[in-house]
């Protein structure tokens, strides 16, 4: 049972910057979180808070110029001879042999895009073969079969015909179903889906999500979910991380962080989204400002300048770390810790 | 799929028929007829040719007739095998051009698969190795192929090779082959002589299609589905050859289209500068002669070679781009 | 509800696109994108489209503002509290004069403003061809609807891209706004921004709404937003009208099966809500080659025999509630209630 | 509810910066391109002051100075600043029949600046005899021939200045040509739409799949030989044209069929604005920088065409000079072995066609720095 609460993949203080022309961006900055399997981690965000590459970088495929600069990505193999197996990722080289090998086989990404997604002038049936073949041990025959079985286990109807066919003779849910067979096909213990459902309608999301929870029933993975839409997020995930600008902001137990949020942006962001429950026509609480350029990110703790709660001094001076205020729970704020006494 | 095939095919004849009435159109610009000129030309040589023969001549050529009914009498004759007179060789036009037509397939043909050959690689090499120095060297070459005309590279390779190996790059053949009947000797040293003046020929298009491929793959690149294949575990080479490269290829095997035409431009005039037996010379001697019908079909001919040409880059697209054969064209 | 109080009415509105294909480009079929539609929209109020992607709320709102010219049926609207004109057939000419009075806000606040015009002439242009040629009497307007929407009358001289999605937004807004029209027609003014930038601007629209007594015809797609700023709503799909009635009775009771599996499935920011979902089966129909009867029924959980063979139209079922459904009389269907939510806690 | 927008001067500046300055930032940062401008920039001041340039006149033969290599110009005499030429004599080999030529270092012709020189027009209007260099006061035997002279005895020079002239123009004046109908008919067709559209796109096509120096040819073949050197000028300008506008249609109908599903065009139709309005405040502004840098692409094609078309003597013909006119006379590799020198005319063509490509190429990539 001790072993059963160990993380599958564990990420400490995840630094990736973008070292562009313009300057470098920070884009992910000190992330921290783990995942458990059979266990949902939602990663939320608007955009350009780094939830994306925190993806590419446990995948270690973050596109030049971009690259990890500090923190370490364990991830813990199935147990061999009774003894867990512990790889830290970012030793790894990003095109090395075992670091390919972990790629689709241990941990699989399904990226946001269903229309670009997958190759346009390859049937969807040569896709999944090549992914599947990549990794295990498989004949061609074998490794059709499998297909076929794959798009039938993620529901897309007359599967043995749905093999041969191109990506855009489908429509857009049942192309997010092939890209998820496709991620499937290793049999991966960790699911990274990438906005998975941004791209699609309202039902056809519905879909799309209660298949990715009656698979994880199935198979019992792990699913890292990112995406920007707290509904979703509310939905799915069992932990969730909230960020801002590259750092951490808050995480903890779904029920946690939006039941008592603690951190100002958290709170803000809940409550500005209209509801289907909420009252009709009243003013929104919002978050003055707009996100900053990552080029121009403000000092100290960079929700400061959009904070209500902004203590002139010390937020704009100081980085707040990840700590704790409960069980699980983690709140990057100095409302509810101390200022540390070496100025940065 | 096949209505893609029928509007292509539909497209062709239209365009062959503008290149018809085009050659015809040439063939009629310069000032009086086909029979003036005729006249002129013989009486400077011998002066007992009877009034009747240029009488008989006119009919046969339907010159007293409307233009049109000259275009349509030129055009059967066209379809059975008959293209006029060439005043210059005074005999059929057919006769005169000979075996050049094949000569300028087998030449274009050779500067397409060369410029291919050299594009692809440099153009993949060029987009994954982005910014390189490999990438800058071979952009760079790519703009001097752009800058130096084809006719100008024949020259100065013409002189290098004078001065420095004392050899004539000219020709298709050594001199022993030059009158010889075909034999397999003759096909070897056809092949022995055509590497240069196709790659003479193809060297500004070369330019171009790395340009094209560095272009589309550098979009491809960038595509999801990439970073899906990656994902997945890909080794970066099979990769990149097995999606990009294979998606980049569908708007690189559309470019035969404008690449046809480029190349049997170059080749006229490199044709010219090199003495090569292709139609480019022989076009260039009719013109200055005023040979019009010789002018006329030649210039007809190698549209037809660009149509044909294009119709059947189109049906190799239709068959390598599944979108295409589906008929999911936007 | 006299029918004086009704700005515009919506009769029959069809838009088909041709397909084209071959050499001559023959119209070989064609897309009903909007397929008949009726609605009325009161002075004053927000009234909302909804539906999902293709199901033509977007063009039904384009053809309104005459950005398209509408295939049949006719828009009635009544411009500065006069008579009723039908707009769907008049000429660009005939056109013009009435402009003025219905704007719209577009989706994407990128391209839907000039990059290479200045703020003041991007919200100037509006003024200018209509006559205020005084330079002075614009920037002075110009200067008076910036602070309006919220930005810095300073801005005069910038460019679009010093700004943000949010804040070009804005300007999208005071472009709409500087001819005082009475009718806003807002495609999706917020589902291109983020999270944090949305209720910014949903306040705006309403603050702008209590002021200067506008009407909107919103479109969306995001069921909240429609909830939290609409007052009657109709809902789309493929092309049709299949509900129309206020907002709180759609939510609540809603009759139509297709809106039904809409309010269920969206996701709720409470993971204290989580329930069981209604899963639609299958794919939205394809406005080219729609189904037989109800283009509902392939999907539907309550189809019968004779939503396969009888389009059923519209008709009311309660004052202001009009359903597409044969069964909408016979249904219990279930709606989203207006539970009080959790409020976060704050320090 | 005010937004908070705190910039700084460097922000400020760029947020109030239009397209035109944007465009300059973006095409300024590609070196090669603005490198690349200068040369062009320079080429045409040789076209506008060729004369002024040259030295001799470039249709003087000389039959004694047929063939002539290049004068090695000497800038020091005895370690003084004096620029300078050893004056050289002819005369027939009699093995090989050739003239052959030599210098003599004892007789030095100075090269002096602002040198008088043959009678001409300086932009057209200024009457002067004034030339940048020159050797004064020479007899026919001692001159200056910085390039050699050419089988007639000509001097290459100053042939290659007028030349730069001709050719440079004819691409410059194809261009406008091409640009007009381009933009005429490109834009009827993306306004249009419809059968008009369909009849343009066919005819683009089938003038796109005809090789075009075949086609040139026979067309040029066409002109008749008492045409002036004017009239040859332009017909070759019309021919070049008739082809060159394709492309450019191309371009304006993709940008109108584009720009006509923008919203802000659709924004700037229900605020009322009349269609002219619309084309020529929105959308032409919108396209022409692209316009522009396609046409600064298309030149270097234009000049190919005229030295090609001149070098096979179907194009301008003698007297008039051109670049292609020049290379004439290295039709062979005889001609090229015993007289490199006059394949100098070559290196302009060369320049300039890369020059161009460059700077449209920086062009195309500012033209549009609203991102991508």
């Amino acid at each position: 049972m001790q072993d059963d609460r160990q993380p599958i993949l564990s990420v400490r203080n995840l630094k990736t910057s973008f070292f562009t022309d313009e300057g470098i961006v920070r884009a992910v900055d000190g992330a921290s979180f783990e995942v458990h399997l059979g266990q949902t981690l939602g990663i939320v965000g608007e955009s350009g808070c780094g939830k994306s590459v925190t993806a590419l970088s446990i995948l270690g495929i973050v596109p030049r110029p971009g690259r990890i600069v500090e923190g370490e990505i364990l991830l813990r193999r199935e147990p061999e001879n009774g003894q867990a197996q512990e790889i830290a990722l970012t030793s790894l080289g990003d095109s090395s042999s075992e670091m390919r090998s972990i790629r689709g086989a241990e941990i699989a990404l399904v990226f946001q895009e269903p229309m670009t997604s997958l190759s346009p002038v390859h049937t969807i049936g040569n896709q999944i073969i090549g992914a599947a073949r990549l990794h295990r041990k498989l004949t061609k025959q074998e490794a059709s079969e499998l297909a076929v079985e794959l798009l039938s286990l993620v529901g897309i109807p007359r599967a043995e015909g749905a093999i041969d066919a191109y990506p855009f003779q489908l429509s857009g849910g049942l192309r997010q179903r092939a890209l998820i067979a496709l991620a499937l096909s290793c049999d991966p213990r960790l699911l990274i889906a990438d906005e998975p459902t941004t791209a699609l309608d309202v039902t056809t999301q519905a879909q799309i999500l209660d298949l990715l929870r009656s698979l994880q029933e199935q198979n019992g993975m792990a699913i890292m979910l990112i995406t920007h839409d707290m509904g979703v997020i509310a939905e799915m995930a069992d932990q969730v991380v909230v960020m801002y600008l590259g750092r951490v902001v808050e995480e903890g137990p779904v029920d946690t962080v939006f039941g008592e949020s603690k951190h100002p942006y958290t709170q803000s962001l809940l409550r500005s989204i209209p509801s289907i429950h909420s009252t009709p026509k009243v003013h929104l609480p919002t978050i003055t400002g707009t996100i900053p350029h990552p080029y121009n990110r403000p000092a100290g703790c960079p929700f400061h300048p959009r904070c209500p709660d902004f203590i002139p001094g010390v937020c704009d001076h100081h980085e707040p770390e990840l700590q704790s205020v409960g069980d699980e729970h983690l709140v990057s704020c100095f409302l509810y810790h101390p200022v540390p006494e070496t100025s940065s | 799929m096949l209505a893609y095939a029928a509007r292509r095919l539909v497209l062709a004849i239209f365009t062959l028929w503008t290149v018809t009435v085009l050659s015809f159109i040439i063939i009629q610009l310069p000032p009086g007829d086909f029979v003036d000129a005729y006249m002129a030309q013989l009486s400077a040589t011998q002066s007992n040719v009877s009034e009747q023969h240029f009488e008989s001549l006119r009919r046969q050529y339907a010159l007293d007739r409307p233009m049109y009914v000259q275009y349509l009498k030129w055009m059967s004759g066209v379809f059975s095998g008959d293209f006029g007179t060439s005043m210059m060789w005074r005999k059929s036009v057919l006769d005169v051009i000979g075996d050049r037509l094949a000569m300028t397939m087998v030449l274009s043909l050779g500067a397409i698969i060369l410029t291919w050959a050299i594009a692809l690689p440099i153009g993949i090499y060029s987009a994954v190795r982005q910014y390189s120095i490999g990438d800058y060297v071979f952009t760079f070459i790519g703009f001097i192929g752009l800058g130096v005309p084809s006719f100008l590279l024949a020259l100065v390779l013409m002189y290098l090779g004078f001065t420095l190996f004392d050899s004539d790059i000219g020709g298709l053949f050594s001199p022993e082959y030059q009158l010889e009947p075909w034999s397999w000797g003759k096909v070897k040293d056809l092949l022995y002589h055509l590497p240069l003046p196709a790659i003479i020929i193809g060297l500004s298009g070369t330019a171009e299609l790395i340009r094209v491929m560095r272009a589309n793959l550098l979009d491809e690149l960038r595509k999801p589905y990439v970073i899906t294949a990656r994902a997945a575990g890909m080794s970066e080479r099979s990769l990149v050859l097995k999606y990009p490269v294979r998606v980049a290829l569908n708007p690189f095997a559309s470019t035969v289209g404008y690449l046809l035409p480029y190349i049997l431009s170059g080749s006229v005039i490199v044709s010219v500068v090199l003495g090569l037996p292709t139609l480019g010379p022989l076009l260039l001697g009719s013109l200055v002669a005023q040979d019009m019908f010789l002018a006329g079909t030649i210039v007809m001919m190698l549209g037809a070679l660009t149509v044909i040409g294009t119709f059947l880059s189109d049906l190799l697209l239709m068959w390598i781009d599944p979108r295409i054969r589906f008929e999911m064209v936007q | 509800m006299e029918n004086d109080n009704v700005l515009l009415e919506v009769k029959g509105l069809r838009k088909y696109f041709p397909i084209r294909k071959g050499f001559l480009q023959r119209a070989v079929g064609q897309v009903r994108a909007v397929d008949g539609i009726d609605f009325h929209v009161y002075k004053g109020e927000t009234f909302g489209i909804v539906g999902e992607s293709g199901c033509g709320k977007t063009t039904a709102a384009r053809c309104i503002v005459r950005a398209l010219q509408p295939s049949a049926g006719e828009i009635h609207f009544r411009a500065d509290g006069g008579e009723m004109t039908d707009v769907a057939n008049l000429s660009r000419d005939e056109l013009r004069p009435l402009r003025r009075h219905m704007q719209m806000i577009f989706q994407d606040p990128f391209s839907s403003l000039n990059p290479r015009m200045t703020l003041f002439d991007i919200i100037g242009e509006p003024l200018l061809v209509n006559g205020m040629a005084d330079r002075q009497q614009r920037i002075e307007r110009v200067e008076e609807l910036l602070a309006l929407v919220g930005l810095r009358p300073e801005f005069l001289q910038r460019f679009p891209h010093a700004f943000s999605g949010g804040q070009r937004q804005r300007i999208g807004i005071a472009r709409a706004l500087a001819l005082n029209p009475s009718l806003i027609v807002a495609d999706e003014p917020v589902s291109a921004l983020d999270v944090s930038v949305q209720a910014q601007i949903l306040n705006l629209l309403l603050e702008l709404q209590e002021r200067l007594g506008l009407t909107y015809l919103f479109v969306a797609h995001d069921l909240s937003v429609v909830k939290h700023i609409c007052d009657r709503v109709a809902v789309m799909y493929v092309g049709r009208v299949v509900e129309t009635a206020e907002t709180q009775q759609l939510f609540e009771s809603p009759k139509h099966p297709y809106t039904e599996a809409l309010l269920s499935a969206v996701p709720q920011p409470d993971p204290t809500l989580r329930s069981q979902r209604i899963i639609l089966e299958g794919e939205v129909a394809d406005p080219a080659n729609p189904p037989s009867g109800c283009y509902f029924h392939p999907r539907c959980r309550y189809a019968v025999d004779l939503c396969r063979e009888k389009t059923p139209v519209l008709e009311e079922v309660a004052p202001g509630h009009a359903v597409s459904c044969h069964r909408a009389l016979e249904l219990d269907l279930a709606g989203t209630l207006d539970a009080p939510v959790p409020q976060t806690a704050h320090s | 509810m005010a937004e908070e927008h705190n910039s700084s001067d460097s922000e400020e500046r760029i947020f109030v910066a239009g397209q035109m300055q944007l465009m300059w930032w973006r095409f300024r940062k590609h070196r090669v391109a603005v490198v690349a401008t200068f040369v062009v920039v320079a080429f045409y001041v040789v076209v506008l002051a060729a004369d002024f340039l040259a030295y001799t006149d470039p249709n003087t033969t000389e039959a004694y100075r047929l063939l002539m290599p290049p004068q090695p110009i000497r800038f020091f005499d005895n370690g003084s600043f004096r620029p300078h030429v050893y004056a050289v004599s002819g005369k027939r080999d009699l093995r090989t029949f050739k003239r052959v030529y030599e210098a003599d270092p004892n007789n030095k012709l100075t090269v002096r600046f602002f040198a008088r020189g043959y009678k001409y027009k300086l932009f057209g209007f200024i009457r002067t005899d004034r030339h940048l260099i020159g050797v004064e006061g020479a007899t026919a035997a001692e001159s200056l021939f910085l390039l050699g002279t050419d089988e007639k005895g000509r001097d290459v020079w100053s042939r290659m200045m007028v030349a730069t002239r001709t050719s440079l123009t004819i691409g410059l004046v194809a261009v406008v040509l091409s640009l007009v109908l381009g933009v005429l008919l490109g834009g009827i067709s993306g306004f249009y739409g419809g059968a008009i559209d369909s009849i343009i796109q066919r005819l683009i096509e089938i003038l796109r799949s005809i090789p075009t120096i075949p086609l040139w040819m026979g067309m040029a073949a066409a002109f008749p030989r008492e045409w002036s050197v004017e009239q040859i000028y332009f017909a070759i300008t019309i021919v070049i044209a008739l082809r060159g506008w394709t492309g450019l249609a191309r371009e304006v109908r993709g940008r109108f069929l584009s720009l006509r599903e923008e919203d802000f065009v659709t924004a700037a139709d229900l605020a009322g604005c009349s269609r002219k309005r619309i084309i020529f405040r929105h959308m032409i502004p919108s396209f022409q920088s692209h316009i522009i840098a396609a046409a600064t692409l298309s030149i270097p094609a234009m000049i190919l065409a005229e030295t090609a078309l001149s070098y096979l003597g179907l194009g301008l013909r003698p007297p008039a000079i051109s670049w292609g006119v020049m290379l004439q006379q290295v039709q062979n590799v005889e001609a090229v072995a015993l007289s490199p020198w006059l394949l100098v005319s070559a290196a302009p063509v060369i320049i300039v066609t890369l020059a161009f490509n460059f700077m449209g190429d920086g062009l195309r990539d500012a033209a549009d720095p609203y991102g991508i």
